[in-house]
């Protein structure tokens, strides 16, 4: 009882900004920042930095298939052992940050981090996004439905319409993202087709989030009013 | 080898009790057994094939599965490697097995009475691990790398000899402007990197257009504030500043404690955020990057204070939240160019190009690819297409 | 060799984690997870320097006594009880707020997790529902094609979703709703994954070749 | 300064507070709209009512606290539906901040039908990189989970004697609040071919439909609406077994008042049109 009603005091000192910005919400503010770095940072030195370096069996505590062959009948590891310390000396530069005449050092580790992203965004995005989408984009125009072996035109229709406005939103939105060429003439017609469709995808998300947002909302409040205050049978 | 000695006597041992049991007329044995090694893969593990018992069809104690033996030479006992369903004509046999050494084996048909019969033995074959993945998907992957970069990296050398065009945008337009908005009002800028860790691409892109805001910041001498969520993406993004502010020649005027750590947690992220922008009532905010349910919460607050908002990111749900509560906003790729765009540098114009170009690549495949699904009924390359595609 | 050195990792690293995607082989895969884990490493170390920025900014705020430095105090003395709670041992008790170990039930530091920091979250993510409301009324403004095209689907979304949409206007809204989701939508959104595809692989592709530094200072 | 105007104009205040009561008042009077069930929704219940007890789904519940209101009705009428049914579960929750919900959910549940542990259902626990998880669960339930989430050695338990792994089972149901989902997608339908139901939050749903359609999901749960279907399809009477169909109530409101503000700020928009 007593933690939700300190949890009720801050939530409501730190939603209060919405009325204007108060001593309350100050204060609310500053316990939420304070209490929420140190226990993230408690949190990742547990769960993060101490067992990535002390870590025996590898990341995922998986092994794959030879390494576990290997593991059971030796009892050590396969696994290179010195990417512990590799991540050991990253991790002293980057805290050399600190020491202002040998900051730059610091700019090693990120350069690893963003250099293996960069490295495996590239090939990443090409698989799953780019590849993959041409493949879901190849769609018959006319989609010819049979219905107890013969042609069925009101659902040939249908689902060639359907494959017919996929296709253009898929075709059209691309052209939108052309960024050499002006959008004058048919395409920008097309480019402005495109844009149609793009707000239509956007007004069918923001439409979805409300719902979600709205269901969240309700549960919270039927929690409230059921669970906590009775006041629903 | 002392486990595979085991494991060798007791199916000895099974195979007798078993033989005693079934008294039945045992299945016929599976044919052509051949084994290879998998190919593209990791190793330790081994490809069999085989033409199936033709007693998998036979009415009375059918075949109903196989099972997979392995020995380590053609004479010495075999063990169980794994198993197959009636039907199939090949498994992959990988229990066990370890790189570079030669195994040999054999298919055993169970019929339903489990009785069973041993097919000849294949082999030896010894699995190893390839170096280069030559599945097709994984060709047409690599074909699509090497087409894509080199679109770009053409674009690239092609922009240092010739001026390129590029149609404006919008919402990058809106970025100088925003710029010049805060220096006349004297007030600060606020750009968020979002809550994205720096592995994200979207949080790439918000470093480098950070860099492109900063130096405008640096040349115009207002204040930039960033407040950071993710610790490596606060240290980038205090190198990013500082960079910016050298390259403007200004190196004096960077204040490290206008780059700053928050805490890595959604809302308390979000409260910090929100209490700047309503006391410090920032001129122009600049939401680039990875974005969650806080977006909604930001953008509202910041049009409470009076500010300018820009946003961009990757995320499709909260484009939508953008488009709607802010007053600019770069949707998708669009923040992927903006920092070509405000570099202005002919290299990365010429990078833009490029992704053109790779889009040009794409509608083409999808009509043509759509085109000879029309004519599906005239051509067999439809099909053919979407073999290729589909690397099937 | 400031700039070269950070350029030369960027390079070698990027290049492999691109390549390896092609490489079956152990060896590669084990690099890799490897180098997941010095990511990781480097990122917790990175939150040192972040508390390092917190604390002395608002260190700061309170040695030169700026506007509202009272706040500061608040946020440092929960730092560090949170910290101190969850790092000092169980066996150093020193009173019913310290040092009762970072995981242990009862202690302060979970406590303040189970009991401030979680409630006061979920409560918030479900007050988002007020501001999509301001959201909605400020913002969705008929004011060209493009912005009534999306409050249209918007509201169309919203009301075919709900038994009260079909009930009011009939069952089309309801199928019209789904229809838009299915197909136009669908369609949109892979011309946007695509550019979003394209944009990324050029962005990691000037990164990795060091065409884009603005991180390490801009220009050339 | 006209009303239009001051509309225009309004603190958004009032416009919080309009939301605050259409949202509370609601809950005091039922109405009970009817809610259809959509295809998506009815191919799950119809392919759970196909299988003969004994059967074992693969049941992956994997939200956390801040997706309650939409994926625990969901879960609890699928589990429902199930246990009534004398089919069998094995679950597992491979998203960091559910493992605790989902045992949770699973042994209410599983005590409204006397199911026992070990024999009905089986609760696998928790573990980091899901992907690496699900890929090699299709080889071997044990090889990433050699003991439940209770530390009994899994082949201790009665129910697990016969299953190995995926195809072991007649299905793959997720109810997900998290990317995860796509793993779910990517690695167990599309590795190891095990049909696949997702449950999800109706912001998620939109980018599911894709995989519907494609065919890599045959059934697509969304939302509370979706929640409220698998309720009226269960059909269990009492407001304990359908809280997703009384919220749907509610929610309608919720819906209408926005509607209504958006419609609002529009004619105070068009009204004031030109007089800035």
């Amino acid at each position: 009882m007593v933690s939700l009603t300190i949890a009720g005091f801050l939530t409501l000192g730190i939603m209060s900004f919405v009325y204007k910005d108060n001593p309350v919400y100050k204060l609310c503010e500053s316990i939420f920042i304070g209490v929420s770095a140190g226990y993230y940072f408690v949190s990742i030195f547990y769960q993060s930095l101490l067992p990535q370096l002390t870590d025996k069996i590898g990341i995922t505590g998986e092994l794959s298939d030879s390494a576990l062959a290997y593991y059971r009948e030796t009892g050590s590891l396969a696994s290179p052992q010195w990417f512990n310390l590799i991540a050991a000396v990253l991790g002293v530069m980057m805290l050399l940050r600190l020491v202002p005449k040998i900051g730059w050092i610091a700019r090693w580790p990120l350069a690893f981090v963003i250099g293996s992203t960069a490295g495996l965004r590239l090939i990443g995005e090409l698989q799953t996004n780019i590849m993959a989408q041409i493949q879901k984009s190849i769609l018959p125009l006319w989609d010819p439905q049979y219905i107890d072996g013969s042609l069925n035109m009101a659902a040939s229709v249908g689902h060639s319409l359907t494959n017919i406005v996929m296709v253009a939103g898929i075709l059209t939105g691309v052209v939108y993202f052309f960024f050499s060429k002006e959008h004058k003439g048919v395409f920008g017609g097309t480019a402005k087709v495109g844009i149609w469709f793009l707000m239509v995808t956007f007004g069918a998300a923001f439409g979805l989030t409300v719902m979600s947002r709205m269901s969240l909302l309700i549960g919270r409040l039927d929690f409230l009013l059921r669970d906590w205050l009775h006041l629903l049978g | 080898m002392r486990k595979l000695f085991l494991a060798a006597l007791l199916s000895t041992f099974f195979l007798i009790s078993f033989s005693f049991v079934s008294a039945q007329t045992p299945p016929a044995p599976v044919t052509n057994l051949t084994a290879k090694d998998t190919p593209s893969d990791k190793g330790a593990q081994v490809d069999l094939s085989w033409t199936a018992s033709p007693d998998e069809q036979r009415a009375e104690n059918p075949v109903i599965g196989y099972q997979l033996l392995v020995a380590l030479s053609s004479d010495s006992p075999f063990v169980a490697v794994g198993k197959a369903d009636a039907g199939a004509s090949g498994a992959t046999a990988k229990d066990g097995l370890k790189n570079d050494q030669s195994y040999y084996f054999k298919v055993r048909a169970y019929a339903a009475d489990s009785s069973f019969s041993e097919s000849e033995v294949a082999g030896p074959a010894t699995p190893t691990g390839q170096w280069w993945n030559t599945q097709p998907n994984y060709i047409w992957i690599f074909v699509g790398m090497v087409m894509l970069v080199g679109f770009i990296l053409y674009n690239i050398r092609k922009a240092g000899k010739e001026e390129l065009y590029i149609r404006p945008i919008a919402g990058i337009n809106a970025i100088d402007e925003g710029i010049g908005r805060a220096t006349e009002m004297g007030k600060p800028i606020l750009y968020i990197c979002g809550l994205g860790d720096a592995a994200q691409a979207a949080t790439i892109a918000a470093f480098s257009v950070l860099g492109r805001v900063a130096q405008k910041v640096a040349q115009y001498q207002s204040r930039l504030i960033v407040p950071c969520y993710d610790p490596i993406v606060f240290s980038i993004c205090q190198d990013v500043v500082k960079g910016a502010y050298l390259n403007a020649g200004r190196p004096e005027a960077y204040n490290e404690k206008d780059v700053f750590f928050v805490t890595q947690d959604q809302f308390p992220y979000m409260a910090a955020v929100n209490g700047i922008m309503l006391r410090e009532k920032p001129a122009t905010n600049f939401y680039i990057g990875q974005f969650y349910a806080e977006s909604l919460m930001l953008a509202e607050t910041g049009f409470q204070a009076g500010s300018i908002q820009i946003a961009g990111t990757d995320q499709l749900i909260q484009m939508s939240f953008f488009i709607v509560a802010c007053d600019f906003t770069l949707i998708g790729e669009e923040m992927y160019a903006a920092s070509a765009y405000l570099s202005k540098e002919p290299e990365q114009i010429g990078s833009i190009k490029g992704q053109d170009w790779g889009k040009v690549v794409f509608a083409s495949l999808s009509l043509l690819g759509v085109v000879s699904a029309l004519l599906e009924h005239k051509i067999g390359f439809f099909e053919m297409l979407k073999k290729v595609l589909l690397a099937e | 060799m400031r700039k070269e050195i950070p350029l030369a990792i960027m390079l070698v690293t990027g290049v492999f984690m691109a390549v390896q995607f092609f490489v079956p082989h152990e060896i590669p895969s084990l690099i890799y997870t490897n180098l997941n884990k010095t990511v990781q490493v480097v990122g917790a170390v990175a939150l040192v320097l972040g508390i390092v920025s917190i604390l002395s900014i608002h260190l700061a705020k309170i040695g030169k006594k700026q506007p509202g430095f009272g706040y500061s105090y608040f946020l440092i003395v929960f730092f560090v009880l949170m910290a101190s709670s969850g790092f000092l041992p169980k066996s150093l008790n020193l009173g019913s707020f310290l040092g009762h170990g970072g995981n242990e039930e009862g202690s302060f530091f979970l406590n303040m997790y189970n009991y401030v920091l979680n409630p006061v979250q979920s409560t918030m993510f479900a007050l988002l529902a007020f501001f999509i409301a301001s959201a909605a009324y400020r913002a969705f403004r008929a004011r060209s094609i493009i912005a009534t095209l999306l409050l249209l689907t918007a509201i169309i979304v919203m009301l075919g979703r709900v038994p009260i949409g079909p009930a009011i206007f009939g069952d089309w809204i309801a199928e019209l709703a789904d229809w838009i989701m299915a197909v136009p939508n669908a369609g949109a959104k892979r011309a946007i994954i695509v550019g979003v595809g394209m944009g990324i692989l050029s962005l990691s592709l000037k990164m990795v070749l060091g065409i884009e530094r603005a991180w390490l200072g801009g220009g050339r | 300064m006209g009303f239009f105007e001051k509309m225009r104009q309004i603190d958004r205040r009032w416009i919080f507070l309009a939301v605050g009561v259409a949202i509370i008042l609601p809950f005091f009077f039922y109405i009970g709209l009817p809610i259809k069930v959509t295809p998506e929704v009815k191919v799950l219940y119809d392919s759970v009512e196909r299988l003969k007890p004994g059967d074992v789904v693969f049941f992956a519940p994997e939200y956390d606290p801040g997706t309650i209101p939409e994926l625990q009705p969901m879960c609890h009428a699928f589990l429902r539906q199930c246990f009534s049914k004398g089919i069998k579960i094995v679950a597992v929750c491979l998203f960091q901040l559910g493992p605790a919900q989902a045992e949770q959910d699973l042994t209410l549940i599983a005590k409204e039908y006397n199911q026992k542990y070990g024999v009905d259902y089986v609760y696998l626990g928790y573990k980091p990189y899901p992907e690496t998880v699900i890929l090699n669960m299709g080889e071997d339930f044990r090889k990433s989970f050699p003991k439940d989430y209770y530390g009994n050695l899994v082949d201790t338990l009665p129910m697990m004697r016969n299953l190995k792994n995926y195809s072991d089972t007649k299905m793959i149901i997720s109810i997900n609040a998290t990317s995860g989902a796509d793993y779910w997608i990517r690695s167990a339908h599309g590795r190891y071919n095990i049909p696949l139901g997702l449950g999800v939050t109706a912001v998620m749903a939109t980018d599911y439909y894709t995989y519907l359609q494609s065919g890599q999901l045959f059934a697509l749960v969304g939302g509370m609406k979706g929640a409220a279907e698998m309720e009226q399809l269960v059909g269990l009477e009492g407001k304990k077994y359908n809280r997703a169909t009384a919220r749907m109530d509610i929610q309608n409101f919720a819906h209408l008042v926005i509607i209504f503000f958006v419609i609002l700020g529009n004619v105070a928009y068009f009204a004031t049109w030109g007089k800035k």
